[in-house]
């Protein structure tokens, strides 16, 4: 007995030691997690103190080099930091940043004129020539980056020989002068300057990219944007500071700390508390906070659509009416109501209603079981059907089990895991998951990304959806060459009618409310489409120090 | 001696190696692709094919661990896949926030739980007792995420004193101290208590008492410095534990620490990280009990040194 | 009447238990003159030790004093306050325990037990404390004390343990020393050498012994007056020298005649027949009569009172018509 | 959390078998405590067993007018986000939640005793690999392995039952192993080895009859344990599968609604502590009772 006393007495020494060890080891960096600015301000007089925006999101875990990352967490930072050559503002319009003006496009649509703004510069303090453009778009095709979105860019002529290694320059850039530039397209693609308003065309200086070598978006960041990047451990915050040379103008913050929240509730535990001005606030916690909390909250409208997506490879869901009939027993207005909390508006057809090409006319989805029981029986299926092996991530779950509940009463069992994202992505981009639910947002108003990316039969596959229409991949690549926005737009509602009201090829739910929450003494906040901006945000000191009990 | 030693290192060693080799075949088994992920909803085969063979992913698998073994050699843990850093600092800077956390939380837990024990078990019997043991049973058997979180909202939002997440300052501490110390304070009171009254039935103490001595002294001095070793039994098993399993508390609390880290590279199949974290944990438990137990053979030369 | 160091007057202990009240000291009464040693000797159970351990408050859980008085120098040692009883413990009064292997603790050097109870009640420095000390390990007979001043209990012998706990308990000169069965767990030879010093350091240090055992050559070999317990209550009072001559109690006679050497050779050893009653189910008349050879119908259904004169008190009807006008209180004169 | 102190040492049966567990019993009986744990124990077992006929509502069915419905005399636990009645999701949780403490520990028992009785039976090599084996498992955190076995397996009930038994056998392993050390040397072992016992008769007829409290013990204690981790392991999305009702999954999908449906949290919440309360209790009396060193 004794014996085995011991050894608990000099376990117990044991860890003292190796705590004291690992304790000396990493003494440093004590990273505070909470603003140390956030306390300063309270201390000081309002008007004196500088204008600090805690902003609270999850923490992207991914570089801040929008080439290799390709999520909106990542982009809400690396956006503030560095520009591309337009960009789409609060109401999704798109606007030139380093332009001078809107690129000018040959008669056949291949070849694009560029001029820069001149005495712009970057925060290491050189100038924005053509050739940091230059050196940008061949970074972004070079094999070694691993650029994760040059799909929206290699249509480039040349882009295609640099990703597979055979040339180390990109041949469709040509270089006028400083200011000056052309870009060559393969093809005709009517969404290119859209392309170039994204974060995934950031422009970065040639000279700081080079030496920053495998540090770039990790440590440092170096752009033509408001804000500088300060520090960014990845892990509890980053901090962006002013550019107090911003070409742009005058800059309303001093300093913004993104405050990293893996959870959304302890975020909004943390805003209550009132340990960040804002953050997102999901659909899910709506009920929530939509009492007491009413004023604070914002809401806005993504471009994006919930949808069940089905594989056409399925069983019984390659059996059009199986598929109608599952369409027919949702009833899409109480599950916004209520599973949503009213965050979304119940879908009329695929494409989200902000994007030229949806129809307005069209009603919601029609909700009748006894229809969706005879289609079924007419299928086949008097005696209902069981289809197993969807999956479905966390975010979904609330959804899908609603759904699951609606098709049980038509005789349709549904059976689906909840699984992690990477199990859900490496499935579904291995094209043999029956069913999930998913929200596919497009990156500007334009149809060409909801509808080409998720539905055209090339890529329908590695979204196991798998679904092959030549009438609806003429109509989309005919759509592509079109430069005549009201044709292009009717061109896309003809396809979306067949995707989406004949073959039944995606079940439809509601296109996405989001909604953030700002406190009062945050001014002038809005979000166009999911990634955040903090161009005009402002914080009224006054009110921030009447806030303060 | 020098033999034992020998044969205790080396053992440790070999745990050590199996543990990253059951890891590394175990998280390439588990379906799931970081690259998948890492590609975003957009994601396509072929580019998936193409990241997998960026990342070096797409040799065999012997041949992949034996790279990993031969950097682990030169003291190279790899790279994160997604974060792009290097996993040793990523581990160094959340071990720090776990080892405060439990380092902390274990120090209360032990002064709290041992303090309970002596008190219910000088007052064996009395409604003092029967509550705070009472107590005690409802703590081992909360589950601590609950706990965690009935404590943020109740404690942290009600009395808008203690940060809700996260550890800046001293008071940030409390509330996932309590969280995950409940538990542990809760079993070292019962043990304590135990161990206190078999102590307290003893002649030594009734010799003590017979002295004039104040009961302070008893209990302290000669009660608690007996019943002390079957506690600090109980409290040395639960270390290892407590340095590597806050996940779900780290969790709730949002704090960067191992556990975190780990949940967060096992859910993106961040393989450098979750083999990095299971190293870096199993080397710190198979340590701390290495340490262990060559010191209780040194200090006690009667232990049999084959045995456990 | 001064002369009495220590006095309990119808004292009772009551175990309080899940099972019901248990009074295991009923009533007992006696008292100590200084430089007096004064015997309890009874079966195990008796209540020996219980009404040991009483006088210093120290009734183990689920007992306490549940009546009379204990008065030691004037006070009443039953209701003084715990702080002041304290001064006393170990002070004025000491106690030596039965078990010298568990009596000390294990975790704690010898000399430090001694010098902890020195300094429990004087100042001292810590020098002198151990100076003291020392001295009263070669006192008590330890050869190599510096050694052992140093070293647990873990080592030792039980007849060196109990060494140690009689030095620990004279290191205050205390005016009553209180041995229960000191010398119960030892082997023959170290008894013996156990009870020498224990009479030895009597006369040199002056205190007064309650001397409690169940064996009756103890009892011959240290003590000047005899109290005999039975179930609980006091059964005779006499001289040490009157209870081997002529007890008057069966009881006492029982235990008398059970002394080995004492029965004639060629015989087997006489017995008291029957067990000692237990507590929860105690006859309703006297408490022995259920083992006396001689009781009678009244036996079984009164209870005897304390009868007797002067130095001589028995609890057993035959001796009733020698009743005296005194009290059991009178049994010390 | 390793609180088990059930190391009792190997039993001697000197009255018998029968008489021993007698005794046992007898002593459990007198413990009112361990008596109350057992009867709610058994109260348990008959929800998960007849939920199907006591569960007020089918625990799947949704009625989105009834969502987040506060107790009431219809629902005595109101309702969940869906509108599910929660009395009978937290009844079907019990079931759940029941059998993977007894499953996984019955996995456990059988591979901890025979990894145990292997190591100090056979001892030399054997024991060399079981020990190794036993401290590799014993140096990583618990829930960390179990976490990475449910991403292996998949979520599922079943699965749930094979990681946790998996990895809880290391405990039990070692105290077998010293109970056999300890039993090796008694006499009728010997005995029987001497006579050209085959060794599997004697591991299943002399070695696992005196193993069996420490079995009891380790099995009682550990399906808290177990239960516990279930629950982690549901909050963190890998237990059960959907819609399957845990109450470590209804723990996680009431937390979106703990500030204004309190009610919602507290039901799982309370289920949890009041079975491995029961659970742990009984455990402490089982020790108690069976542990021969305490008997008097």
């Amino acid at each position: 007995m004794k014996k085995v006393l011991h050894h608990g007495l000099l376990r117990v020494c044991g860890f003292t030691l190796a705590v004291l060890t690992l304790l000396s080891g990493c003494s440093t960096g004590h990273a505070a997690v909470s603003s140390k600015a956030g306390s300063a301000i309270a201390s000081q007089a309002a008007s004196a103190a500088p204008k600090v925006l805690r902003f609270g999101q999850a923490n992207s875990g991914e570089p801040l080099d929008m080439q290799v990352s390709t999520g909106s967490l990542s982009a809400s930072i690396a956006d503030e930091v560095t520009e591309s050559l337009l960009r789409f503002d609060d109401k999704n319009k798109e606007q030139p940043v380093l332009l001078e003006e809107f690129p000018t496009v040959s008669a056949d649509g291949t070849v694009y004129s560029f001029t820069l703004k001149k005495g712009i510069h970057f925060t290491d303090g050189s100038e924005l020539h053509s050739s940091d453009v230059k050196f940008t778009f061949e970074r972004m095709f070079t094999p070694a980056t691993g650029a994760k979105s040059y799909a929206y860019f290699n249509m480039i002529v040349g882009a295609k020989a640099m990703l597979k290694g055979t040339a180390s320059e990109l041949s469709g850039f040509q270089t006028v002068d400083d200011y000056h530039f052309k870009i060559t397209l393969e093809y005709p693609y009517a969404p290119f300057v859209e392309n170039l308003g994204t974060s995934y065309a950031d422009i970065f200086p040639k000279n700081a990219c080079k030496t920053a070598g495998s540090n770039w978006g990790v440590n440092v960041l170096v752009g033509t944007g408001p804000y500088i990047l300060k520090s960014n451990d990845q892990n509890t915050q980053a901090v962006l500071v002013k550019n107090k040379n911003y070409h742009g103008g005058k800059v309303n913050l001093d300093e913004i700390d993104i405050i990293f929240y893996s959870d959304s509730k302890t975020k909004l535990l943390a805003y209550e508390n009132g340990d960040i001005d804002l953050c997102d606030l999901p659909a899910d916690l709506l009920s929530q906070y939509s009492g007491s909390y009413a004023k604070q909250i914002t809401t806005y409208h993504p471009l994006g659509t919930s949808f069940l997506s089905i594989n056409l490879k399925n069983e019984y869901l390659k059996n059009e009416k199986v598929r109608e009939a599952i369409s027919l027993a949702i009833n899409r207005a109480d599950l916004v109501k209520y599973v949503l909390n009213g965050a979304g508006i119940p879908a009329t057809s695929y494409l989200n209603n902000s994007i030229p090409g949806h129809d307005s006319s069209l009603g919601i989805y029609e909700y009748n079981p006894a229809k969706a029981k005879t289609l079924l029986s007419e299928a086949g299926y008097a005696g209902g059907v069981t289809i197993d092996g969807g999956e479905v991530r966390q975010s979904e779950k609330a959804l899908v089990e609603a759904i699951q509940s609606y098709l049980a009463e038509v005789g349709i069992k549904l059976k689906f895991k909840v699984v992690d994202a990477s199990t859900w992505s490496a499935d579904r981009v291995g094209g043999k998951l029956p069913f999930t639910a998913i929200t596919w947002n497009a990156l500007y108003p334009d149809a060409d990304f909801q509808a080409y990316n998720y539905f055209y039969s090339t890529n329908s596959v590695s979204k196991s959806v798998n679904y092959s229409n030549s009438k609806f991949d003429g109509l989309l690549d005919q759509a592509r060459k079109e430069s005549v926005a009201d044709k292009r737009a009717a061109l896309y509602r003809q396809a979306d009618y067949i995707l989406s009201r004949q073959d039944y090829a995606c079940i439809p739910l509601y296109y996405p409310q989001s909604q953030f929450i700002a406190k009062p003494y945050v001014k002038k906040m809005a979000v166009g489409n999911l990634i955040y901006h903090f161009w005009n945000v402002d914080i009224d000191p006054v009110d921030k120090a009447s806030e303060k009990p | 001696m020098k033999k034992y030693l020998i044969k205790r290192v080396l053992l440790a060693i070999g745990i050590i190696f199996a543990l990253s080799c059951v890891t590394f075949v175990i998280l390439n088994v588990i379906p799931g692709d970081p690259v998948a992920l890492m590609l975003g909803d957009n994601a396509d085969a072929a580019t998936v094919k193409a990241v997998r063979a960026n990342l070096g992913m797409d040799k065999p698998l012997p041949q992949q661990y034996l790279s990993w073994v031969l950097n682990l050699l030169t003291g190279d843990l790899g790279i994160s896949f997604f974060q792009k850093k290097p996993v040793l600092t990523l581990l160094t800077t959340a071990f720090q926030y776990t080892v405060r956390l439990a380092t902390i939380s274990y120090l209360v837990a032990v002064v709290l739980g041992i303090g309970i024990g002596i008190f219910a078990a000088v007052n064996r019997g009395k409604i003092a007792d029967h509550a705070l043991m009472a107590l005690a049973i409802t703590g081992i058997s909360a589950p601590s995420f609950w706990v965690a979180i009935l404590l943020q909202i109740y404690v942290g939002l009600q009395f808008k004193v203690f940060p809700v997440s996260g550890l800046a300052g001293p008071i940030s501490y409390i509330l996932p101290c309590i969280a995950l110390g409940t538990r542990y304070a809760a079993g070292i009171a019962r043990i304590t208590r135990t161990s206190m009254l078999e102590i307290l039935n003893q002649d030594f103490i009734r010799t003590a008492e017979a002295k004039g001595l104040s009961p302070l002294r008893t209990v302290f001095i000669h009660a608690l410095r007996n019943a002390m070793l079957p506690i600090l039994t109980v409290i040395g098993t639960n270390i290892g534990e407590l340095l590597t399993g806050s996940m779900l508390t780290e969790t709730v609390f949002n704090i960067p620490g191992i556990g975190k880290l780990l949940i967060d590279s096992i859910t993106k199949r961040d393989l450098p990280i979750v083999q990095g974290c299971v190293i870096y944990i199993a080397v710190v438990c198979v340590t701390i009990y290495l340490v262990v137990d060559i010191l209780y053979a040194v200090i006690d030369p009667h232990i049999r040194l084959e045995g456990n | 009447m001064d002369e009495y160091l220590l006095e309990a007057k119808d004292l009772s202990v009551t175990l309080y238990t899940e099972r019901g009240e248990l009074r295991v000291v009923d009533g007992v009464s006696f008292r100590l003159k200084k430089r007096e040693t004064l015997g309890i000797v009874g079966e195990s159970g008796c209540g020996k030790s219980m009404t040991a351990n009483s006088i210093l408050r120290m009734v183990p859980a689920p007992g306490k004093i549940s009546g009379g008085q204990i008065i030691f120098k004037g006070r009443d040692l039953s209701t003084l306050p715990e702080r002041k009883l304290r001064s006393i413990r170990g002070k004025e009064i000491a106690m030596v325990f039965q078990e010298p292997m568990t009596s000390l603790n294990p975790l704690m050097t010898c000399g430090r037990q001694i010098t902890e109870a020195l300094r429990a009640h004087e100042k001292t420095d810590a020098k002198q404390a151990k100076r003291h000390a020392l001295e009263l390990i070669r006192l008590v007979g330890i050869p190599m004390a510096e050694r052992i001043y140093e070293s647990t209990p873990s080592g030792l012998s039980g007849g060196m343990r109990q060494r140690i706990v009689i030095a620990m308990a004279l290191c205050n000169n205390p005016d009553v020393l209180i041995c229960d069965e000191p010398t119960t767990a030892l082997d023959v030879t170290v008894q013996a050498q156990i009870l020498r010093l224990i009479d030895e350091l009597k006369s040199s240090f002056g205190s007064a012994v309650l001397f409690i055992t169940h064996d009756m050559g103890v009892i011959q070999q240290m003590t000047d007056r005899v109290m005999v317990m039975y179930s609980g209550q006091a059964v005779e009072y006499l001289q040490t020298e009157e209870l081997f001559r002529k007890p008057l109690h069966p009881y006492t006679q029982g235990l008398i005649a059970c002394i080995p050497g004492k029965a004639a050779v060629g015989h087997d050893l006489p017995v008291i027949k029957g067990t000692v009653p237990t507590l929860y189910a105690l006859p309703k008349g006297c408490l022995f009569a259920p083992r006396c050879p001689y009781a009678t119908k009244r036996c079984r259904c009164e209870r005897p009172g304390l009868y007797g004169a002067g130095r001589h008190l028995v609890r057993c009807f035959q001796y009733e018509h020698k009743e005296a006008s005194n009290s059991a209180a009178d049994s010390g004169s | 959390m390793k609180f088990k102190r059930a190391q009792i040492g190997a039993v001697t049966f000197e009255g018998g078998y029968h008489n021993y567990y007698q005794e046992s019993w007898r002593l459990l009986k007198k413990n009112r405590i361990a008596m109350f744990s057992l009867f709610v124990i058994l109260a348990l077992f008959i929800f998960a067993c007849f939920a199907l006929w006591i569960a007020p509502y089918d625990p799947n069915k949704q009625v989105l007018a009834n969502r987040l419905m506060p107790p009431g005399p219809k629902h005595w636990f109101g309702c969940d986000e869906f509108g599910r009645d929660i009395l009978s999701r937290c009844i079907y949780g019990c079931r759940v939640s029941l059998s993977v403490g007894l499953f996984s520990q019955f996995i456990a028992c059988l591979i901890g005793y025979f990894m145990g009785v292997a190591a100090g039976y056979f001892g030399k090599k054997t024991d060399a690999v079981v020990s190794f084996l036993i401290q590799m498992f014993s140096s990583i955190p618990f829930l960390l392995l179990a976490m990475a076995l449910m991403f292996a397996l998949g979520s599922g009930l079943i699965n749930l039952y094979i990681s946790l038994g998996l990895l809880s056998w290391a405990g039990t392993a070692r105290l077998i192993r010293g109970n056999v050390l300890q039993l090796r040397e008694r006499e009728y072992i010997q005995a029987c080895r001497v006579d050209g016992g085959s060794d599997m008769r004697i591991i299943l007829r002399h070695l696992l009859p005196n193993c069996i409290p420490t079995l009891i013990i380790t099995v009682t204690l550990g399906i808290p344990e177990a239960i516990l981790a279930e629950a982690s392991l549901s909050f963190l999305g890998l237990g059960v599968q959907s819609p399957t009702a845990s109450w470590g999954s209804m723990i996680a999908g009431s937390e979106a609604f703990i500030r204004t449906s309190a009610f919602y949290s507290l039901f799982p919440g309370l289920c949890i502590i009041v079975t491995v309360m029961a659970f742990n209790m009984l455990g402490d009396g089982l020790r108690d009772a069976l542990d021969p060193k305490l008997r008097r």
